[in-house]
């Protein structure tokens, strides 16, 4: 059933389609009606779990990894700071690989304290061992939260995924939804059963302390988890798109990139309104093209390696920075196609952080600086837009 | 001995008994029991840290594979039945 | 306010068009002055920024006539909705923009919305709302508010009914 | 013919565990498992403890063991409460098992929220002072006087200064439904109160001394004499706190004070005025609870 509803909502409806048993989180600005709305389904018994008012979000990870330990599905959700507050937790919820389902409702760290936009508390995290997923739409929302328990449960895979919200802008912001049917839901997503689980009866010490004659062993199979999620990605989003009918891109969303002389890399809410501007540059006689990083991490290597022959110019969106170096998704890019024959000018954008509206007129001006760019190479491969102070005008 | 990444399970699981750990290699002194003396009372194996003293008929045996020699045993027995000697002296 | 970006949107949806309704993104606190947007559109809303040239603008506190610029961005064809009181002359805005009035804090008083100092005008004012643009029908806004409104939604109804009938053009 | 013992003669833990010889945290685990048995899940965050089980795939325990991070004991029992309940799995009784440190320190919020949520499940702290398992470095718990790495004597008598958290009245605060201190030394008591600690729903907290013959410096065949020392002494009297109500269970032999201290390296360097200023404080407290128990709170 269609239904008008926000990001928040549709994260919620998510879980509770999933079927998920122990939901423990900590309310933060702007996450907080995502866990009010499922407080509100399992007190109705519309979903048939077990709520933990957790006293803060390392908590909230802590009792999820308990709780999936022992054999329960788990969901939580948080932003920013209760984010960067689980970092030991989140990297404890790999290792154990634990395949916990999180919405971050992405929201930029203080200070400057500020409860908007930005993708720093989510970049900040990629090294947790976390599938990463970021979501351009409400829908997308609440399919991949479906999508990602199929994703992770897997034997091969068995990796924590994270679903990522910009702050507001899908959290707060009511669009149409499609809600599945329940047991439509059920056929495509099976109960969480996995080989190993903490029970009595089985005298078993989980997560127990391994030598330097052993520890490499076992990243190194987490290394493999990751690398099977990259084509179980691809595989259950066919699956979904055969009984949901609609699929939202894989690794790469590829927009109109074919014969796109210069391709914008946006991740998140952004990517939505680009497709916007490069329908209608497209319409003035510009070949502009966007690819969306759906999946951060496992990052699309390969899809960016093959996108690197086919355009001249590759502008990177990042809407966080790593301070010392530049935007994590530019570097990311760039080492991905480092080892091409044909290599494209690549210039990373640092825009939107805090909240800062990113608005079509900028894409469009990121767009036309890349068309020069890409012709004459980039002088400054790191460009802020739209900061009060430096020469160039953005709006 | 490392084992190939895949025999092992996605994540440490333990579930071989620790006595798989020859902790009494640790020891420096040794309980020595003297039967004649002991009165069966269970002092001795109650307060084992190790659980290394098992009671056969009341008596204690002392599992010298774990038996760390802390000398608990020999402290709190009331009838001074036991005694630690230097590994390696009678 | 953020309510009534919702009515409006979900009584837009009813009548089959895309939707994207949005608070100014903000800490909210009640009766801090807020701002709240909506797209109604034929075709799926893919734009995530925010609303810098509206077709509509609706009002629901007059006070912020003397400090906030409600007109900037406003198209040339623009209609604007002010909770206005009745019988007092709309002043000092440029007559190239369409101006409609309803009294809606009145009206949601009236109907015991909310308390007598302060009532509640969001659903009152979208009646009004769907007075002045003829892409929302009355219908499908008390579809919504009945769906809406957390208590009172008849009177909810109620008020909405009554500001639509009241909603007047305001000569300047 | 079986043996008559005073506690169950049934172990759940394995010998083989790598504690130190004389640990008195091995003798904490070894007469909870007796009294809870074998449908039990222990939580252990970062401790002794959580080497204590031996290098994977070691494991001393004959119940399922969750390593857990260091702060979040609490929590973690929160989750595993949860699970076993959505599961509808009955009879289990969840165990946090947390030193000092993880306990009164970095887990205070996790066992403060486990608390307040009327988790059901028993959380005990193992008490032996200090971070031992980092090599006894001065804690929350570290009583008044004593030495460690990080409260170093020295030459300007730089022993710890503050006064150990009392984290039973912590827990007091809390309205928790059961909370007690049980003693190595004193095994029969020590099962009685985990058992009905077993009994009860909802949070229960168990306060166990734990000696550590390394950072207490004293000789390891002493740590159950040291535990017995410090009930006589008064210095860790034992009592629960059953439904707000304090009962004193043993009210030891009320030694000096000195021949608590006198046995351990740890305390070497007080001179006797400073001993004396603890037996007042040791004194007072156990006035305080008389009045507690007589009063009935």
């Amino acid at each position: 059933m269609r239904m008008v509803m926000t990001g928040n909502y549709a994260s919620a409806y998510g879980a509770k389609l999933a079927r998920a048993e122990v939901i423990a989180a900590y309310p933060i600005t702007p996450q907080t009606s995502i866990v009010e709305k499922l407080a509100e389904f399992v007190s109705s018994g519309e979903l048939k779990a077990k709520f933990i008012p957790v006293e803060g979000e390392h908590s909230a990870m802590a009792a999820c990894i308990a709780a999936q330990t022992a054999g329960a599905r788990t969901y939580t959700a948080t932003s920013s700071q209760g984010l960067t507050l689980m970092h030991e937790v989140l990297m404890w919820a790999s290792g154990a690989r634990l395949p916990i389902v999180m919405t971050n409702v992405s929201r930029a760290m203080a200070p400057p304290w500020n409860v908007w936009v930005d993708h720093m508390d989510t970049v900040a995290q990629r090294d947790t061992g976390w599938l990463q997923f970021f979501c351009r739409s409400n829908q997308e929302v609440l399919d991949t939260i479906i999508m990602a328990y199929k994703i992770c449960e897997t034997s091969g895979v068995m990796l924590p995924a994270m679903i990522v919200e910009d702050a507001f802008i899908l959290s707060h912001t009511s669009e149409p939804v499609d809600v599945p049917e329940q047991a439509l839901v059920d056929s495509f997503l099976p109960a969480y059963s996995p080989e190993l689980k903490l029970e009595v009866g089985k005298p078993m010490g989980f997560g127990s302390l391994v030598k330097p004659d052993q520890y490499m062993e076992f990243r190194y199979k987490a290394m493999l988890g990751m690398k099977e999620a990259r084509e179980r990605i691809l595989r259950v989003e066919q699956e979904f798109k055969h009984i949901f009918g609609r699929a939202h891109g894989g690794l790469l969303d590829l927009y109109k990139c074919a014969d796109a002389d210069v391709v914008m890399v946006a991740a998140g809410s952004v990517a939505a309104t680009a497709m916007d501007v490069v329908d209608a540059m497209r319409e003035k006689g510009m070949r502009v093209g966007l690819a969306r990083i759906r999946a951060f991490r496992p990052f699309p290597h390969e899809e960016f390696r093959s996108l690197a022959g086919k355009t001249e110019g590759i502008a990177v969106l990042d809407r966080s920075f790593t301070f010392g170096a530049a935007g994590a998704m530019f570097t990311e890019v760039k080492s991905s196609i480092y080892s091409c024959q044909k290599r494209p000018v690549v210039k990373n954008y640092i825009a939107g952080l805090g909240g800062r509206d990113i608005t079509p007129k900028i894409l469009e001006k990121i767009f036309e600086d890349m068309l020069v760019v890409s012709k004459r190479g980039a002088e400054d491969e790191v460009e802020w837009v739209d900061v009060a102070g430096l020469p160039r005008r953005w709006r | 001995m490392t084992k190939s990444y895949e025999e092992i399970t996605l994540t440490p699981i333990s579930d071989t008994p620790s006595t798989m750990n020859i902790t009494g290699l640790w020891r420096v002194v040794k309980p020595v029991v003297d039967k004649e003396k002991c009165k069966k009372c269970t002092i001795c194996w109650k307060f084992c840290p190790d659980a290394a003293i098992t009671l056969v008929d009341g008596e204690p045996i002392v599992d010298l594979r774990y038996c760390k020699g802390c000398g608990i045993c020999a402290f709190e027995c009331p009838s001074k039945c036991i005694i630690m000697v230097k590994e390696g002296e009678q | 306010m953020v309510i009534a970006s919702e009515v409006l949107a979900k009584a837009a949806f009813k009548m089959g068009f895309e939707v994207s309704a949005f608070p100014f993104f903000g800490v909210e606190r009640r009766g801090a002055p807020v701002t709240a947007y909506a797209r109604i559109d034929d075709k799926p809303i893919r734009i995530k920024s925010s609303i810098y040239e509206p077709d509509y603008v609706v009002v629901l506190d007059n006070s912020l006539l003397r400090g906030v610029d409600i007109l900037e961005g406003l198209k040339p064809e623009g209609r604007v909705l002010i909770n206005y009181p009745e019988g007092k002359k709309l002043e000092n805005l440029p007559p190239r923009f369409k101006y409609f009035v309803i009294d809606a804090t009145s009206i949601a008083a009236s109907h015991g919305i909310g308390s007598q100092t302060a009532p509640i005008v969001n659903t009152a004012i979208m009646g009004g709302f769907a007075r002045m643009c003829d892409t929302v029908s009355l219908e499908t806004i008390l579809d919504s508010i009945r769906e809406e409104a957390p208590v009172k939604e008849e009177e909810n109804v109620a008020a909405a009914k009554e500001a639509y009938q009241r909603t007047v053009e305001a000569t300047i | 013919m079986m043996t008559k013992t005073t506690i169950p003669v049934e172990e759940f833990t394995f010998p083989g565990s790598t504690g130190c010889p004389g640990c008195g945290a091995n003798l904490v685990m070894r007469y909870m498992l007796k009294a809870l048995g074998e449908r039990t899940i222990v939580t252990i965050p970062a401790c002794c403890w959580a080497v204590m089980p031996g290098y994977w795939p070691s494991n001393c325990l004959k119940v399922p063991l969750l390593y857990c991070a260091f702060e979040a004991t609490g929590a973690a029992i929160s989750g595993l409460r949860a699970a076993l309940d959505v599961k509808g799995v009955e009879d289990v009784t969840v165990v946090g098992f947390a030193g000092d440190g993880g306990t009164v320190d970095i887990g205070l919020q996790a066992l403060s929220g486990a608390a307040e949520r009327r988790t059901d499940a028993i959380y005990v702290m193992y008490d032996n002072e200090a971070y031992m398992n980092t090599g006894i470095q001065r804690s929350g718990s570290t009583p008044w006087g004593a030495w460690t790495t990080t409260t170093p004597v020295g030459t300007s008598h730089g022993f710890k200064h503050e006064s150990k958290k009392d984290i039973m009245a912590i827990m007091q605060a809390h309205k928790i439904p059961y909370a007690a201190t049980v003693s190595p030394a004193f095994p029969e008591d020590f099962v009685k109160k985990i058992e009905k600690a077993k009994r009860t729903k909802g949070f229960k907290f168990i306060h166990a001394l734990s000696p550590c013959p390394p950072g207490w410096r004293t000789n390891p065949s002493l740590s159950v004499e040291v535990a017995r020392l410090a009930v006589d002494a008064r210095v860790f009297p034992l009592y629960e706190i059953d439904e707000g109500k304090v009962h004193i269970t043993r009210k030891g032999k009320g030694l000096p004070i000195v021949d608590y201290l006198k046995v351990q390296g740890r305390f070497q360097h007080l001179t006797e005025p400073e001993i004396d200023s603890m037996q007042k404080i040791v004194d007072d407290n156990w006035i305080m609870l008389l009045l507690k128990e007589s009063s009935g709170t």
